[in-house]
């Protein structure tokens, strides 16, 4: 009866520790510092955009040859660090690893985010815009159709089933943490704000059953979808005969650097969150030392890609071997080996078990991962572009103001959700937390 | 705890849901209605002229042939327009006096060109070729309709991508003899007679079905 | 512009056609419009208001925008004629026979019009001067015509006045005149060729005896006379066959680069070169010259030598056939070129040719027509006829200074330019325009109100040669007649009628000024004239090629090798003496050697760059006793290292286009040596193409002239998918990089012919120019002495085109015919073809760069092809517009399209027939047999696109040669 | 007012265990409408009330089939309705199409599992009888709560069944009304 009641006490205290704390926010100066610093960002989006449409691409750096410039870099990267949220959720939650539970509902939030993001920037980079449904398939009177063969159309699917079945996967997993609000909300306004989201869900065991059906099946469609989604992204570049492009590990070097960015992203949410709300409890040091290992093997598996890809290199010479030697001391080597250094110098710190524990390192490293990726992509997209092909064709590339300031008010675009959710929705899974707790009690 | 909805939210939820999926099909339904109805294509819809023109009036009327004004059509890609001083042509003999025809005259007088407003109108990455269209036997009715009876001219079919092409992806059909172009009443064929002359034309033409609905045929 | 001229065409911009012009009418009412135009053409003002004045008062952009009327655009409003104009069937492309003069030689080519506008200027395929080609410059001339900053009305000290006025000056000025047998008249044209012109000039000084007449022509023959006076004794043009010269030698000269004559030259030597091809003898070229030319890229071997060595190196070429006996100390390098040089003049005795640059001094080019004489080969390969462009001072450069002295003495009381600009153009500019403040009556009469317009009292605007009937000489001589495409768009007067203005008789109309002529020189005027208009040529009694007395073989002076740099002024090669500087076709025409554009630069070699620490747009100071000139540098490989070479015609103090361009190198025009300081300051200079060294590739194939023996064509690449069979057309290009010179008239021509909208400096520096056709130049080996290469590429129209599987909405498609369709209408604007095509030959709309252009300039765009919006991409369609034409007319005669039917834009301009298109399923067309031959090869096989676009490779060591 | 009729009693339950017995006992006790609810799904219990419903995967497998199919019939029909040489490819590449085909399973079968979730389990349900019970919140924090239908009319069950929710060791109950 009484380690009853103990188990009873610590399930109300998970509930207090996630749910009220929408409903009893602790850090609110915090909160809004930030909020009011990614509205400023929306505000810079706005205009980049306003910009953009009336002047056309013209107010990018973009050129002939390099006529993909940040747009694409971007997209790549946004959706990259999406995946991370899928994966962690998904994946871990098929394998069982319960550590997941503390981790996997603001991982699914930044996915959500970032495929936005990610979403976007093809369509602000069209020449018009306003033609972007040319891509989807339609009754028109022009009688004409998109052109299925094309990496682009394939990647219009990819990423708009990604953004919906993310949406639901991290909805279907929210549900029964809504209602857990609502019943603790004490205004009416909450109440009421929660009750509606929260469908009225009220434990039924038919409910759960069902529930439990659904979310373990999405789950494990997720992790899939994931990697078709980045190996489509990576066939954008790789179905051309672009040197440096053209080469068959693309899929697999694409999807780990995406799980790469994407763990270490979610590493510098979760120390950001750990240290401005009190969850060091539910985000243990444990759940650290685990997305430290994840980034740590990710990073690994990329860096093989980096080997590979130097080696076939090497293997075909030719204009292969004269694009590595562009990446390697061209114009734009920087991108090369920022990319290199700062995505597996500071990596190898990840070996040891205590700097995976200790939050600033993981967070230094993480950072240094997530500009490292971008390099990457960087050097992936103008480093094959800018010397292609025929000497007289070379070009080169320096993204305009305007290109920057669009991918800082993109910031603006991910980070105003993502405060929202922390600020007025359980940032973390209770009812899964509960129920991990409760099989760890029952076994023993 | 108590309720936080009345039961009758349920009920305007279930309606709300019910009526946001009928609302979200209508959307995805109204964008094809919306392009593929007459307002946007303009079928039917008479446009006012500076001088009320009536080709119904000249053509079935007085029986004029298509090509006295639009003279161009077998030698251009344009069929061109009437200038000032083909309207002079007759009108300065009859209803010399009539106001309906002032702009008319003070367009001669001042060489000023009359300004019609257009009915049958392409976009202009679209180059359409009367010349060969009419040697190959389309008549004009094909496309312009039954203007002999239409007082006030308006459009009589869509002038969008899918009208052409479905003209250029069975074109047999819509060939007649070539002496018969501005002809307006349909010709005196049987079905038989119709078919055959199909059949002819499309082997005297080599006609490519495959060939004719490409891009090039109309855009460059 | 008055701030009220500005508000009345600020309604009116951006409105285009009919809507323009609608809006002009109601402007035409507007009191701020009458105020305006009160205070900027009073001339107009005061007369009574018909609308039709306002039509001329407003000229271009109004009368197009009404001619526009009758073409198929989706404007919401038709306009018919009032009353048809005869022949004129809209939608009908009309062809006449006419010429427009280049520097006073006459260029014979055929005007296109569309409802009345000039569209394009193609050769005239019947006149031996042109063959169909023209050069860059002709097809750019158009363009002059539509430019919206041309001179409208007279003007009297800059105020714009009506006709009257200026006639009644005129008239009493002719009154006095004609009192004191014209003393103290002083008329300055530009050369020419004109007969008409000539004729009343000789009517006009006949009854002005006292009166003089002088020529301005900033690059004209003055050098070469001189020459031909020391070594014939008398005044002579000397025109290379090339086409008859089995063995050139060319010393400093570049009969093949830009000009008046390059058009004929280039003929005349493809015609050897191809004849050399099919295994008719040699056409063997060496050059010595201090910089790269087109000429020199074509050669054999290519020597570099400072221009003060060329004496040396004629020298011991002479001395070896025994011409002289003078033993100049030559580098074993140099030694080695001469003695080839005399190999391949011996083996080719009687059919070579020695070419000595007319800058050259006098005696060098004697002793280089005394080789020519001495080997027999003078009056075979050299043409000497009597200056086509005739002249009355021996020394044009003297005159102009005495006229100057003349006039600073007040010894002029009237002096009328016609259609030259010495304010600007001559190295006295400065002096003369000081001068032109003590004549009385000083008028000038040109295109634009340019540098020597401000300078003068009076200014009269003068017709553009489309719009006015004039006469001339083409390269060759032949007489042809010009013949008006379009009514006059402004109130502006042709040449002709402008100088009998001047000689007091008025409202003579060109048209009647041409007929005299014709009829005195044909006794009557019929039926010649006729024939005359429709084939282009103005028949003529043959004129006898002379017969060249012996050369006079002069003194060698010491030729003393400047003290610094030697330095170079030559005309630029888009732009010329900078009569095309307001020409945006011109400006972003790449140059033929160094690719840039929108400006000129100090040519220097890489090795003086070295010393100096400079790189490509660093600026320096040449200056030179006193005076000095500040450019950016362009660093030219193949260039002799103690040499500096500047182009005129920059530096422009006028126009919109012209003036921030370049910079003037009039100071330094007669000086021969400089020294150059680093300023330390930076000018980006845009350049078409950033890298041009291609060793280790074989992007430009060469072969020796025995491998081009037939052999059995080589199987393609493996390919996944498999090949379609060939139905008929089915198109294909080649390209015969052996004849290519690398003029660039193709990429003007494909400007004009498909609406390439110009992007300006900062674009082209961005990458983002948009030449669908681009001429690539490559240096292969030592950058001191490098192989020079020229490559055009248009759309490649692969079978397996990467770029169509980029496009996610079909706006990139095959045809059936096999060409490479660019949707515009359809296209988003990912730009994932461009980033797949291994060619990088699209080109994107980044900004909407059709839509602000002037009215008047979209009066001169192709009715057959669609302008392209922003936010499209668009490429090389091989003119699909004439081939929609061929098949249309094809079908209606019932017969196949025949080969030659299709002809495009480049083909058709090329003056060295280099480019060949047709039908490859039709085993008869030329273009097949070219891809037989086994210099065939494509771009890129390691893509295995299966490129249309082929290439014949250069033939580099050649039959015999050692 | 007069209060509406009974409709069952809710008995809540400390701990899952707890409850997954209750369940056991009322259902072996014969009881009519039993249902459980818990703060997070409990799979005994689930088993203990019997449930039996598959109905989900089934929609999901459907749902997949839906997706593949009309992605494939949808890139066929389309390049056969406006044939375009693209490259030199083939029309109809069924390599090419597969990415697209899989994008679509995946999007129909997870659309067709969620909104049949909602369909079948009635949600959205604003007003519940249950949430008028009080202690009820508790259900989503961490109360284990069984539920068992009595009839409003006879007293006598009504006694019976709350005797037996107690029996079974209720930590209090609650009448449901509504």
């Amino acid at each position: 009866m009484a380690e009853e009641e103990a188990l009873r006490q610590v399930y109300d205290i998970v509930g207090e520790e996630i749910v009220d704390l929408p409903l009893a926010f602790p850090a609110r100066r915090g909160w809004w510092l930030c909020f009011s610093g990614a509205l400023a960002l929306l505000a810079l989006w706005f205009v980049s955009v306003i910009v953009l449409f009336s002047n056309g691409v013209a107010v990018w750096g973009n050129t002939i040859p390099v006529n993909w410039g940040m747009a694409i870099i971007n997209y790549v990267w946004f959706l990259g660090i999406g995946h991370a949220g899928t994966l962690i959720s998904a994946l871990l939650l098929i394998s069982d690893r319960n550590w997941r539970n503390s981790l996997n509902r603001f991982a699914e939030a930044m996915t959500l985010c970032a495929v936005v993001c990610a979403g976007l920037y093809p369509i602000l980079h069209l020449g018009r815009p306003w033609f972007f449904y040319w891509i989807a398939p339609y009754f028109n009177s022009m009688h004409v159709w998109p052109q299925f063969k094309s990496p682009l159309t394939w990647d219009f699917f990819a990423v708009l089933t990604y953004l919906i079945v993310s949406l639901f996967f991290w909805y279907l997993g929210i549900l029964p943490d809504l209602a857990s609000a609502r019943d603790r909300a004490k205004s009416r306004g909450y109440q009421v704000f929660f009750g509606i989201i929260s469908l009225g869900w009220r434990g039924d065991a038919s409910h759960w059953a069902r529930w439990r059906q659904a979310y373990a099946i999405t789950a494990a469609i997720a992790v899939p979808l994931v990697v078709s989604v980045h190996s489509e992204i990576s066939l954008l570049f790789s179905a051309g005969p672009i040197p440096g492009w053209n080469s068959t590990v693309f899929p697999p070097y694409f999807v780990l650097g995406a799980a790469f960015s994407g763990f270490a992203v979610v590493g510098i949410i979760a120390i950001a969150m750990r240290a401005a709300l009190p969850l060091q409890a539910l985000v243990t040091l444990r759940h650290l030392d685990m997305l430290g290992l994840a980034t740590l093997a990710t990073g690994m598996m990329t860096a093989y890609g980096y080997f590979s890809e130097v080696f076939d290199a090497l293997y075909a010479g030719g204009q292969e071997l004269a694009t590595l030697n562009d990446r390697l001391c061209g114009h734009y080597a920087w991108s090369y080996w920022g990319a290199v250094i700062l995505n597996f110098i500071p990596l190898q710190l990840l070996w040891w078990r205590r700097y995976r524990r200790s939050p600033r390192i993981l967070l230094a490293v993480s950072l240094s991962v997530a500009v490292g990726m971008w390099m990457e992509r960087f050097m992936l997209v103008v480093t094959s572009l800018y010397r292609d092909w025929l000497v007289s064709s070379y070009g080169h590339y320096m993204p305009s103001f305007w290109d920057w300031s669009l991918f800082a008010g993109m910031g603006g675009i991910f980070l105003v959700p993502f405060l929202l959710f922390v600020r007025f929705l359980p940032a973390i899974s209770a009812s899964e937390t509960k129920d991990e707790i409760h099989e760890e009690a029952t076994d023993g | 705890m108590a309720q936080i909805f009345k039961p009758s939210v349920d009920t305007f939820s279930r309606l709300f849901l019910a009526g946001s999926v009928v609302v979200l099909i209508g959307v995805f339904m109204l964008g094809p209605v919306a392009a593929w109805s007459s307002y946007q294509s303009k079928v039917g819809w008479a446009v006012d002229q500076p001088v009320p023109f009536s080709h119904k009036h000249h053509v079935s009327g007085l029986g004029l042939d298509c090509r006295f004004c639009h003279a161009t059509v077998e030698t251009s890609a344009h069929a061109g327009f009437p200038s000032t001083h083909v309207c002079m042509t007759c009108h300065s003999q009859i209803w010399t006096g009539s106001p309906m025809l002032a702009p008319v005259r003070q367009s001669l007088a001042s060489g000023r060109p009359l300004a019609w407003n257009r009915v049958s109108k392409l976009p202009d990455f679209v180059f359409f070729n009367h010349k060969i269209h009419i040697d190959r036997g389309v008549a004009c009715v094909e496309c312009h309709g039954r203007v002999d009876q239409m007082p006030m001219l308006a459009r009589a079919h869509p002038f969008e991508m899918r009208f052409c092409l479905d003209c250029h992806r069975d074109p047999a059909g819509r060939l007649g003899p070539t002496d018969q172009v501005t002809r307006m009443s349909p010709l005196p064929w049987d079905e038989a007679t119709h078919q055959r002359f199909a059949l002819a034309a499309a082997r005297r033409y080599h006609l490519d079905p495959a060939r004719l609905d490409k891009c090039d045929i109309c855009h460059r | 512009m008055t701030t009220g001229w500005k508000k009345a065409l600020a309604q009116l911009h951006g409105q285009g056609g009919r809507r323009f012009w609608r809006g002009l009418d109601e402007l035409a009412d507007s009191p701020d419009f009458r105020k305006a135009l009160a205070t900027e053409f009073p001339g107009l003002a005061s007369l009574d208001w018909q609308r039709r004045d306002v039509l001329r008062a407003f000229g271009a952009s109004l009368a197009l925008a009404g001619l526009a009327g009758c073409e198929a655009n989706p404007d919401d409003r038709a306009m018919p004629y009032v009353v048809d104009p005869e022949h004129l069937v809209p939608g009908h492309p009309q062809l006449y026979a006419t010429a427009i003069s280049f520097a006073g030689i006459a260029q014979p080519v055929l005007g296109v019009t569309n409802v009345g506008r000039p569209t394009k200027l193609e050769g005239n395929p019947d006149h031996p001067a042109s063959r169909g080609a023209t050069d860059a410059f002709t097809q750019a001339a158009l363009l002059d015509l539509y430019d919206p900053e041309r001179s409208q009305v007279p003007r009297q000290s800059g105020i714009p006045i009506d006709w009257d006025s200026l006639d009644a000056r005129l008239a009493a000025q002719a009154a006095i005149l004609d009192a004191t047998q014209g003393e103290g008249f002083r008329l300055l044209t530009g050369a020419t060729t004109s007969p008409t012109l000539l004729r009343q000039i000789d009517l006009l000084f006949a009854r002005w005896p006292a009166a003089r007449w002088d020529v301005f022509e900033p690059v004209d023959d003055s050098a070469l006379h001189a020459a031909t006076r020391a070594a014939f004794g008398r005044r002579l043009d000397v025109m290379p066959l090339l086409d008859r010269a089995h063995a050139t030698i060319a010393f400093d000269a570049d009969p093949l680069g830009p000009g008046p004559y390059q058009v004929l030259n280039s003929l005349r030597w493809s015609g050897r070169r191809r004849a050399f091809q099919q295994g008719d003898g040699r056409a063997d070229l060496l050059v010595a010259e201090p910089s790269p030319t087109l000429t020199g890229g074509r050669s054999l071997d290519r020597l570099v030598a400072e221009p003060s060595r060329i004496r040396a190196l004629v020298e011991a070429l002479a001395r070896i056939f025994g011409v002289t006996r003078e033993a100049p100390a030559l580098t074993t390098k140099e030694a080695q070129w001469v003695e080839r040089a005399a190999k391949i003049l011996a083996a080719s005795k009687g059919r070579g040719l020695v070419l000595v640059g007319s800058e050259q001094p006098a005696e060098t080019q004697a002793l280089g027509w005394a080789i020519d004489e001495k080997l027999g080969n003078l009056s075979v390969t050299s043409q000497f006829s009597e200056p086509l462009r005739p002249s009355p001072d021996s020394d044009p450069e003297q005159a102009l200074n005495a006229l100057i002295t003349d006039m600073a003495a007040g010894r002029v009381n009237m002096l009328a330019i016609l259609d030259a600009n010495p304010v600007y153009a001559s190295r006295q500019g400065p002096a003369f325009a000081a001068a032109l403040h003590k004549v009385e009556l000083s008028l000038h009469a040109g295109l634009w109100h340019d540098e020597t317009g401000h300078a003068c009292r009076w200014h009269a605007p003068l017709a553009h040669g489309l719009e006015s009937w004039s006469d001339g000489r083409a390269a060759d001589g032949t007489a042809v007649i010009g013949q008006p495409l379009v009514r006059p768009f402004y109130t502006v007067r042709p040449v002709h009628t402008m100088l009998a203005a001047i000689g007091g008789a008025f409202g003579i109309s060109d048209h009647d000024l041409v007929q005299q002529t014709w009829t005195e020189t044909w006794g009557t005027l019929q039926p010649n004239w006729n024939q005359t208009l429709v084939k282009g040529i103005a028949p003529e009694p043959p004129r006898v090629a002379l017969q060249p007395p012996p050369v006079r073989l002069l003194p060698s002076v010491a030729f003393a090798r400047p003290t610094g740099l030697e330095l170079l002024v030559r005309p630029d090669p888009t732009i010329w003496d900078g009569r095309l500087a307001n020409n945006p076709w011109a400006q972003e025409q790449p140059k033929p050697v160094t690719t840039l554009t929108w400006d000129n630069a100090v040519l220097i070699a890489p090795a003086l760059a070295a010393e100096h620490d400079l790189a490509d747009g660093d600026e320096v100071r040449l200056s030179s006793d006193g005076v000095s000139v500040t450019g950016a540098v362009w660093v030219m490989p193949g260039q002799a290292s103690n040499t500096v070479l500047v182009h005129r015609g920059y530096g422009r103090r006028f126009g919109e286009v012209a003036h921030d361009a370049g910079f003037d190198v009039a100071p330094l025009m007669d000086q021969r040596s400089v020294t150059l300081t680093p300023t330390g300051k930076r000018r980006k200079l845009a350049a078409a193409q950033e890298e041009h060294a291609i060793d280790g590739t074989d992007l430009v194939r060469v072969v020796d002239y025995l491998d081009t023996a037939p052999k059995p064509p080589k199987k393609p690449a493996p390919s996944f998918w498999e090949d379609k069979p060939l139905t008929r057309p089915n198109w294909g290009m080649s390209i015969d990089l052996d004849l290519c010179t690398g003029c660039g008239a193709c990429v003007t021509a494909c400007n004009a012919e498909n609406n390439i909208p110009m992007v300006g400096r900062e674009e082209v520096r961005n990458g983002r120019r948009m030449h669908w056709l681009r001429v690539d130049r490559y240096y292969e080996g030592d950058p001191a002495d490098p192989k020079l290469h020229v490559q055009p590429v248009p759309c490649m129209h692969c079978e397996d085109a990467p770029c169509e599987m980029g496009c996610p909405v079909n706006a990139a498609v095959h045809s059936p015919e096999g060409l490479n369709l660019q949707v515009y209408n359809r296209c988003v604007g990912t730009r994932t073809c461009s980033s797949f095509c291994p060619y990088k030959v699209r080109r994107f709309n980044w900004a909407d760069y059709t839509g602000g252009a002037p009215e008047s300039m979209k009066a001169q765009r192709n009715p057959n092809v669609t302008v392209r919006a922003r936010g499209v991409m668009e490429k090389c369609t091989y003119c699909i517009q004439r081939i929609s034409a061929a098949r249309i007319a094809a079908k209606v005669a019932d017969h196949p399209i025949a080969d030659g039917a299709v002809t495009t834009a480049c083909q058709q301009v090329c003056p060295t027939a280099a480019i060949s298109f047709g039908d490859i399923a039709d085993p008869a067309a030329e273009v097949v047999k070219r891809k037989a031959s086994p210099r065939n090869y494509t771009l890129l096989e390691e893509a295995n696109t299966r490129p249309r676009t082929s290439y014949s490779a250069r033939i580099g060591k050649e039959r015999g040669d050692g | 007012m007069a209060e509406p009729p009974s409709r069952g009693l809710l008995g809540e339950y400390g701990t899952p265990e707890r409850l997954v017995a209750a369940v056991r006992g009322a259902r072996d006790a014969g009881m009519k409408g039993i249902n459980a609810f818990t703060p997070f799904p409990v799979d005994d219990v689930a088993e203990a009330l019997g449930l039996q419903d598959n109905r989900i995967p089934w929609l999901g497998l459907i749902g997949g089939v839906v997706g593949l199919g009309g992605a494939y019939a949808m890139q066929i029909a389309t390049n056969l309705d406006y044939p375009l040489n693209i490259g030199g490819r083939p029309l109809i590449t069924l390599q090419a199409f597969a990415l697209i085909g899989f994008e679509l399973t995946v999007l129909f079968s997870v659309s067709f599992m969620v909104f049949g979730l909602f369909v079948l389990n009635r949600l959205p349900r604003y007003n519940h009888p249950l949430f008028d019970v009080d202690r009820f919140e508790r259900a989503t924090r961490d109360g284990f709560f069984l539920f068992v239908a009595i009839d409003d009319e006879d007293e006598k069950a009504a006694q019976e069944a709350r005797a037996l929710l107690e029996r079974l060791g209720a930590k209090s109950i609650d009448e449901v009304r509504g």
